[in-house]
């Protein structure tokens, strides 16, 4: 049997799609986590619920929305709800099992930047800001976090804290009060960090083919944990692959034509 | 009560410099028509108010429009960053704009206690995070009965809300339906509202679906169609996809984009000229 | 995830002794079928929710299954007095009833904030009433923004949620239409929820109307037609407003009441029976 | 022309409809409030916007509902909203110009009392209680009050303030920082009386036809104040009283064939 080429970003995808329970309810962005979520719907996890922050419920997409709020996520929802009550009912009431996370930088505590990076008064970069992201990490059940490594985006100290993960270790994120139970896993293009059980600092406990832990240590700012015994990611198999590549984005629309029959002969 | 109004009267009409504006629009309805026509009469000290800043926000900061920004997401959904926001932040460019940010569930929660008259809202955002360092606006206050913290952030009572729907009736009881964001919250948090809208038809319900905006709360319905493009009005026109990418390319340079602008907005008497144009251009 | 049970079966299953249980339903989709299974099943030192208790909330209360009400309007609507409510809060019959009194507005706010996870709920009631005189559970505090006061109240947060809708489909996705009041709220600001329905469908979603509440958020669905009678569940059947004008006269007197509970709840096997009792004497 | 013959109810019924204005919009309860909105609906005010608490925003019943929830409401109506949303956004956000009330028990400065007659621990009687009685009344941007009149009913002290006047008259109400005005009129079966300028006390300023100032007093359980120029309210007109009797109630379902077709012949 030959072995599947693929990209390392189909196989955080992929790692990212595993994840997800048969009857999971998930909360999803756009990019990588969608992707994630559309794989498993059509493999594994054929009951999944999709929930994407625009207020689509459970939601059916036969192709890969460009935004959260994408024609097609409403069209094929089960309900659409108002964004007070995404926030408000949805999340916050803690009725969301598994949220996707990303963000500029994250922390080995898993928390994450998403807001500026530099000073805040007079940002190098001004990043798009939070979103619901602080909403997903501090009521879901459990989150993923997915990023592309390097010490660039894994870095020794946040230059914002956007989203909590596990606040300074240890058991500190339970003294803010919020259900969920916090990042459980990130998924990088290299391997796997998750959480040290009593510290909550993520130490590397798997790398995908072809991805040595030197590699995956070297590509983080902070000195990394490695655990005592480092897995090997199962590679992405041709069925997975298949699907995955099946999923076209969202077409654009053409108003040309609208544009003609409502305006040209003279809009008044 | 409702007056039906062509949009430039109903933006001259409401629209001061220095009011406070939310042209709301969750990736769906987004009121791009009504943004435009506030650039071309050039009002301007504006406090722009959204959830979701994206290609409109952008231009109208870009086109130094607005002093101030409250915003939870500011970038160019699936696409990247939206330019003429973050050379305003990073450099000043076309001037200095304060930013006040939270984060999605604190503006809906805002909206919604403005819509209902409250001076504030609860929720249980915001813990753990940096916001509370940068935005003096996120206070703590504990239950009166189980002293458990929780998040206070003020009301959002905006001067002028604008919204884009599918359809009003000859009365201005306005309809809409799809994804419906913190559009309803907005028109009735506040003092005044301005709905564009595709169609213009004898009766409105709400019997086969969607949500009806009653006339009395809203001051001007325009007959604008295709007043949402780029953004999309479902059972109407889809989503421009292409049109949010190629921002990305014609907003990136501020002279570029300030050409863009000359050429496709200020060079046009209305949004029908527009479109007009960015057809013979290509653009859609 | 959603079970589909009998109804004798799912009340067995979710409602204990001593349980604080919301069975909502403003006028419309009252939870009927429900509220007599605990009846027949005894279940007792209940505290029973609900905005506005009727009839099925006067049987549970003369037949002594509540502890406790909180409610904010108990009356026969368009009718008059409740004689069971009236009786257990003015002599005691069958045993004294603890009234935890509010307001509408107070009741819809403390489920939203049960349903969002909050402890309490603030809005700008109550104020010149004599209310506050008799509930500890309403306070007032000062806005951390403004200093203006606001009212509290703590959220709903009930054991079980029972509510009735038209529709399921085949995983257990509830659709209910028409006015929905706060069972939505109800649910989701229960740890668990009971829905009988009138119909089971493969597919419900909200494209023509109506509201969805996902299957994840639902504990049971029991299929019950005609589960709301004597309420309605529009699209279905109407309200049968001559059964409230005869319930008057049914539960005036306590012996009377006793009898008739007898004769068509205790003494039937389930909701079907007790229909066909009430058809063979003439109340429907 | 030969005078009409009415009843009292029809009378406040008529002087209550005639207070709504064209375009009026107005939060109804059941009963004579619901009677007197749908009559103006016929004759003066064609765009009444009429509400039910239920939800129904921009109702238009063909028939006169027995519940504020009765299906010809939300058949007829614009909208629906949820519970929280009416009382939140529509009634406490402001958007509500007219209020109707009722009551057991009315004081002179126009507080009410819908809750307990006699000690609320061990009440004499136990009424329905407030519904959304105090928030009409505090944020309407003006009420009218319909009640009997009676020594019962308008008495020198409530047993239970439900639904908010003028407090303790004057401007005490303005402390409250409620938008609503407070109540304009209470309109009986014997006359009119409207707050006085500056004491806010209801005075006596119309008795209906045939109704004298002394029987007004004499059904008043404190001592009313009678206004210098006492009016004659205008009787019900041949048509507004055809219109008012045309207005049917909604009729009962019978749902016999259903039990029929769903329980006869064995369920499980």
């Amino acid at each position: 049997m030959s072995e599947p080429v693929y990209t390392p970003e189909e196989m955080m995808v992929v790692a990212a799609a595993r994840r997800l329970d048969e009857d999971d309810v998930v909360f999803i962005g756009i990019g990588l986590p969608s992707k994630a979520a559309n794989l498993a719907r059509r493999t594994h996890a054929r009951h999944l619920s999709m929930i994407y922050e625009s207020g689509t419920l459970d939601t059916a997409p036969t192709v890969l929305p460009l935004s959260i709020g994408d024609p097609e996520l409403s069209r094929t929802a089960k309900a659409v709800v108002s964004v007070f009550e995404m926030f408000n009912c949805w999340l916050q009431g803690g009725w969301i099992r598994t949220g996707f996370l990303s963000a500029a930088q994250i922390d080995r505590f898993g928390n994450l930047n998403s807001t500026v990076i530099g000073d805040y008064g007079s940002p190098r970069v001004r990043l798009p800001g939070a979103g619901g992201a602080p909403e997903i990490a501090a009521f879901c059940s459990r989150t993923f976090i997915l990023l592309r490594q390097s010490r660039r985006s894994l870095v020794e100290k946040l230059d914002f804290v956007t989203s909590v993960g596990f606040l300074e270790g240890e058991r500190s994120r339970d003294g803010l009060d919020v259900p969920g139970r916090g990042p459980q896993a990130v998924i990088t293009d290299l391997g796997l960090l998750e959480p040290h059980p009593e510290s909550r600092e993520f130490v590397l406990t798997a790398v995908h083919p072809g991805v040595s832990v030197e590699a995956a240590v070297e590509a983080t700012g902070w000195p990394l944990q490695v655990a005592d015994s480092v897995g090997e990611t199962t590679p992405p198999t041709t069925g997975e692959l298949e699907v995955l590549r099946s999923l076209k984005p969202s077409e654009t629309s053409d108003i040309g034509d609208k544009v003609s029959s409502h305006y040209e002969g003279g809009s008044e | 009560m409702t007056e039906f109004l062509d949009l430039t009267e109903a933006i001259r009409t409401h629209l001061k410099p220095g009011n406070v504006v939310a042209a709301e629009g969750f990736t769906h309805l987004i009121p791009h028509a009504a943004g435009l026509e506030i650039i071309r009469q050039e009002i301007r000290h504006l406090t722009l108010v959204r959830m979701t800043p994206d290609i409109i926000y952008d231009q109208l900061v870009g086109m130094g429009c607005a002093d101030k920004l409250v915003f939870s997401w500011g970038g160019n959904p699936g696409v990247g960053s939206l330019y003429r926001l973050r050379d305003a932040c990073e450099q000043g460019i076309p001037h200095a704009l304060e930013l006040e940010e939270h984060a999605h569930a604190a503006m809906a929660n805002a909206y919604t206690a403005g819509a209902a008259g409250m001076p504030f809202a609860i929720f249980k955002g915001y813990r753990g995070t940096s916001y509370p360092d940068v935005n003096p606006h996120i206070r703590f206050l504990d239950c009166p009965f189980t002293g458990q913290k929780v998040t206070a952030v003020p009301a959002i009572r905006p001067d002028v809300a604008i919204i884009h729907a599918q359809r009003a009736d000859r009365e201005g009881n306005v309809w809409l339906r799809g994804i419906v964001g913190v559009q309803k919250e907005a028109v009735l948090a506040s003092a005044r509202s301005i709905v564009t809208v595709e169609e213009v038809v004898d009766r409105v319900d709400e019997t086969k679906g969607g949500t009806v905006i009653p006339r009395w709360a809203v001051s001007a319905v325009c007959h604008v169609p295709l007043g949402a493009f780029p953004s999309y009005a479902e059972g109407y026109y889809g989503r421009s996809n292409a049109f949010y990418l190629r921002w990305g390319e014609v907003s990136r340079d501020y002279d570029r984009f300030c050409e863009w602008m000359d050429r496709f907005v200020i060079g046009t008497r209305d949004f029908g000229h527009y479109l007009l144009a960015l057809k013979q251009h290509g653009y859609v």
